[in-house]
């Protein structure tokens, strides 16, 4: 037997759960202004997150699957991207569609159930919240392909749940982006959770990290609740495929401290215990923690800032409910650039029927 | 004796046939652990153990991919696919290998597996999940399709799609799960899987329908009795193999017909049935066959979702047309 | 100028369209050295480069979904899938994303992507090569389905197809590809994509056929010409969205009408023409309208093929029986 | 940074291409009468697999993949196999279901475009041929699954492409086998082409052995010319998985030195000079060289074992072309076990048609 090939996966972190460093903070960390803004947009995405499940409870609002505890991945990778990047989300990212243009009132009607919220008004090439889980991780490799035609700088990022990681589209876009050498980074939101399946029982792979090996590229893995590990992982893997080195797999591995959405109840199939070891973990805290002990950060501060991310949040919500509501012709004229003729008379009719007040809700 | 919803009939349905039959095994996403995300399975884990309610990894084709392999041995797979518009990826596998496998090896090897997933749209879910593409797998030569739209229904024909020794695509009106609930004999009895059920007898139209439409166009009937309109409702419940006849024969006794279904309208059943109707009973009818259906759009967002439904006003006006025609 | 076939008449369409658009791009499996499976893109590597002419791995979906990538960045994918029983592992991205990513996202992307396949029966190729299962795809809002029956429309409409801003699905019926040459001008015209094509006036039926079955539909025209019987020959060319007008005024001149398509026939697209005509035209209509289509089975291997596929006699029959109604 | 897993791929030969012993033979073949079997069954494979083709060119038969230099991959699964396995091939593996009650009329007679062809009569629970690329892998983890399931001590043998490890379906069956520790055995025959795909655009992995890391299981690597090494390194991996030990993917090296099909042609993207190379190294000839060395196989038995070789197949040719022709109602009464009633006016049709003489041929 002859040895040919040899892999290694690699672990980065750098704040335990404590906010203590565990090893020396990488460049951009030393700057305790970004560790603020950091900082800020984990909470704000928290905050965001609590009143969204409050709005679908009150009947206002869709099924909606909350990222509680998965902050520093949305936000870490939001905070590396560069403007003209490309983001291919799955529905967990609002912290990094945020600094990414899109409002949060676009991302309430999004879950109320409107199509015009996916038309960011100040993101025009995002693609919106994927409900198929692993297909957009193949619309990432289509778009960094077109980067690497036409020669651009620019990098696609595709986010997907450790689940997604079963799915064949997933590992079709790995293969491909690794014989490609297409920029494109894959990070996998591994909250240990498919819905009720366990990350045990979704695979058998020590770590999901290794699924890069399947397409000949480094995988990566960081403490997904560490928010400096994924902001310098992400960052290393964007300007290596920015530079033509090609892909990067990064596995954040957090937890997902909600229910898998609205309309699950983790009660059923999730330990207490787990649960309970998990909120030790979580990002904020232990960000909050180093920020406290280096006096970048104060509990002043901290009222100050969870004040103003309520006042933005309520601001947003006010946009959402006021929002007039679509017209039962929009399904008809955004199908096609142009209606079909085959259509005009099935539009007709739904003008006629709105008018006689549309259908009675069904069900 | 309980009434018990259409979902609920479901669960009892499988909780039967794996009692009665050591080769029914049932699998998917979130089905044993956590019953199930609409809970069909609920209490099944318990019940069998581990060994025929396999919670699987979170891939569609792999679902109907293995059901193929575990069918040609003999087990008899009931795959849950989560939402009708995640069958999609599974098409591959049921188009080319469960729709083919006893075609293919002449007899050799069969497939004798359900694959069951809630459809149709109006319950305010997100994206993807109120899709009625039944169409789809209507047109696929070694398949059989079957919508329950009652508890009663959903029981038998789903105990009859399990004893098919052929693959079932068993589609489940979301929105009926639990909107009318009903008593269910928990008593094996299948019902047959090639034919339509009238719902309700009448002479001066038929309206022919499944599903969650049935809902509408029961109400619909309703409302036309009072009108002093007696329509006849069917119920298709299999639409393949499609029981032409007894629409048939229906329409040939009241020479009217209006075909309901959510579904997308160009290249739905109600296609394949208003055009058997008008190939089979031409001189019969007294006017065109109508149909009401969804629009040829993708089915919207919540926020539209009852606009692209039909409802009872968009049936009765159709037949009206069909009563003032010519 | 030169006659040439449909599949030169292909690849014409993407040469003249490459050299003209630099944003369109081929993909697929084996179209770049090898020049595609059935020669379709020969020499267009050459031309083009291998920045424009991607050699993909061999995936399906991978080959749909990273062309709904490139099209939402503006490119123009022209995306090969070497048989239609191959695209069925791309249904998911096509459903799910090609057809609705406008609608998704109110115009803000877009996918003008185009996916090629041949399809159709009759070339003696082992199993899954023989597909047409377009009334699949004719089902789905947001796609347009369009299928050439000579060189000339090969050319002008794929010209459309390509330059379309939204997913066109582009059926190469495969049994043309080398049966009839034609002269076709490399002029960069293209044709429209919501219209049929008369292929041949006449009076008493009106035949209504698209793809590799117009062959034997013209046949069939010719020996009712020498009986006389003058038959109207229907091109429907692009099957969603359908040119209905064309047939019905067609119909209504004729008041006979038959339908012939290769596919199976429950579910098939001449269902939905059929019901469309039933619907608008009843009146007008002699007699019933009927299919003649493969049957609603497999299509089998080589050795059974021939019985499978509607011939000229099948058609003259259902001909004779719509002229003998009543 | 902590080294959280590490991963190797060995290579496995035993005879180089001279037929000279790289290493100890494994213990089977230290018994000369098993080597001989094996290259007898190699010889057969490709005298069967050459009049094939000559039936294709002679119109006598539809589009045929020649095996031509594959010939070990295909003896050796076979030969390692117990008969209450089940085998979920592609369509290069005649060697194998020679050895397993598939007659060489039956796979003429597929090739011919005979569904009967696919009723094995003397082996009641393999697969066909399956031709869309990759979905087989899915049939045998189902397979697996049922041996599983019913505690049989049995195993699944899928065998694919190097361009079938592109596909979704053939990843999810590698998650699959993992996560369920299947009895199941992925063979890879390594061709180095997909039609005109090269390996090397195919993947960016060193090696296709370690698709395997993604399913958290063993890849090895073998000489799939050295019909000892794919022997030994399937039994190993079936008896494994026999045993409880979980599924084994084995990537088998060799080279498609004939067309993809007799519909292709390699000349068109073939380097001459590759095949050439590839030629010194096919799987025949290093056995008989070590045979002949060892006195266990002589030029006079070769001459007499091709000479029945060619017997054996005109005898299968003779019972194909003589099996009458299949019946048009073939195609309706298998579709489903009993006729469903809207077909039978269908069926009644094409009785009525085939009386006329059937179709004319098309095309
Ligand atoms: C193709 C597909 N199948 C099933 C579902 C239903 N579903 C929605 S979320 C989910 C679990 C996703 O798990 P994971 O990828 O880990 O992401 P997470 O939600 O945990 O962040 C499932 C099964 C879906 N949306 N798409
Ligand atoms: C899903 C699917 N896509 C495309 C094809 C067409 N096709 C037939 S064989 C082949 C190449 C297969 O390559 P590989 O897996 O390496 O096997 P090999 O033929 O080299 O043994 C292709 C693309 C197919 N049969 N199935
Ligand atoms: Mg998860
Ligand atoms: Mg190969």
């Amino acid at each position: 037997m002859t040895r040919v090939a040899s892999f290694n996966i690699e672990y980065t972190e750098f704040l335990d759960q404590h906010g203590k460093p565990t090893q020396a903070l990488p460049a951009f960390a030393q700057d305790l202004n970004i560790l603020v803004e950091l900082y800020r947009k984990m909470v704000l995405t928290r905050v965001f997150d609590a009143k969204a499940v409050a709005l679908q409870r009150t009947g206002k609002m869709g099924t909606y699957p909350s990222s509680l505890g998965q902050e520093a991945i949305s936000v870490g990778i939001g905070h590396a991207m560069r403007k003209e990047d490309v983001f291919c989300p799955y529905y967990r990212e609002c912290g990094t569609q945020f600094q990414r243009g899109v409002s949060m009132s676009e991302v309430l009607a999004y879950w109320g159930g409107d199509e015009r919220a996916n038309c960011f008004k100040e993101n025009r090439e995002d693609f919106p919240f994927c409900v198929p889980i692993g297909t957009q991780s193949l619309h990432a490799a289509g778009i960094a392909t077109a980067f690497k035609i036409r020669r651009q700088p620019r990098v696609a990022v595709a986010v997907c749940g450790d689940g997604a990681t079963s799915q064949g589209d997933f590992y079709e876009a790995v293969n491909l982006a690794g014989v490609w050498q297409l920029p494109l980074v894959f990070v996998i939101n591994n909250n240990q959770w498919a819905i009720s399946v366990p990350r045990s029982a979704q695979t058998h792979c020590e770590t999901l990290a290794q699924k890069a090996l399947a397409g000949g590229f480094t995988g990566e893995q960081v403490d997904g609740n560490d928010v400096i590990a994924v902001r310098y992982m992400m960052e290393q893997a964007l300007e290596r495929a920015r530079a033509g080195g090609g892909p990067t797999l990064i596995e954040a591995i957090t937890y997902r401290l909600h229910d898998h959405t609205t309309a699950d109840d983790a009660n059923r199939y999730r330990d207490k215990e787990a649960l309970k070891k998990a909120w030790d973990l979580e990002p904020i805290a232990r960000l909050r923690h180093y920020l406290l002990q280096q006096n970048a950060w104060s509990e002043a501060q901290e009222k100050q800032w969870q004040t103003e991310c309520s006042v933005q949040v309520e601001q947003a919500v006010q946009d959402y409910v006021t929002l007039p509501p679509p017209l039962p012709t929009d399904m008809f004229d955004y199908l096609y650039a142009k209606l079909p003729h085959d259509l005009i008379e099935q539009r007709e009719q739904a003008i006629a029927e709105a008018k006689l007040g549309g259908g009675p809700h069904h069900g | 004796m309980a009434e018990i919803t259409l979902i609920e009939a479901v669960t009892q349905a499988l909780a039967y046939e794996m009692q009665a039959d050591k080769d029914v095994v049932i699998l998917g996403e979130d089905i044993g652990v956590n019953g199930g995300v609409f809970r069909a399975t609920v209490g099944l884990l318990e019940k069998f153990g581990a060994d025929r309610v396999l919670d699987t990894p979170l891939a569609e084709s792999m679902i109907a991919g293995i059901a193929i392999g575990m069918a040609a041995q003999g087990l008899k797979p009931v795959a849950e696919i989560q939402f009708m518009g995640f069958t999609y990826p599974a098409l591959d596998q049921i188009i080319n290998h469960a729709s083919r496998l006893r075609n293919r090896t002449r007899g050799r090897l069969t497939c004798p597996m359900v694959v069951r997933t809630p459809y149709g749209a109006g319950i305010h879910a997100p994206e993807h999940h109120s899709e009625s593409t039944e169409a789809i797998y209507a047109h696929i030569p070694g398949l059989r399709v079957v919508i329950p739209s009652s508890p009663a229904r959903a029981y038998g024909l789903l105990l009859a799609a399990i004893r098919d020794p052929d693959p079932v695509i068993f589609l489940e009106p979301s929105r009926l799960y639990r909107l009318v609930k009903q008593e269910v004999p928990d008593n094996g009895e299948a019902l047959p899987l090639d034919q339509c059920f009238i719902l309700r007898e009448g002479s001066d139209i038929t309206l022919v329908s499944w599903g969650a439409m049935l809902h509408e166009t029961l109400q619909a009937a309703k409302t036309l009795a009072v009108q002093g309109v007696s329509a006849e409702v069917i119920d298709v419940a299999t639409i393949k193999p499609l029981d032409i006849e007894t629409i048939l024969a229906s329409v040939m006794k009241t020479g009217r017909c209006v075909i309901i279904h959510e579904a997308a309208k160009t290249g739905g059943v109600g296609a394949e049935i208003a055009a058997q109707i008008s190939e089979k009973a031409l001189l019969n009818l007294h006017a065109p066959v109508l149909r009401v259906t969804g629009y040829d759009t993708v089915v919207p967002y919540l926020k539209l979702e009852h606009y692209y439904l039909p409802n009872e006003n968009r049936i009765l006006n159709a037949v009206q047309q069909t009563l003032e025609f010519a």
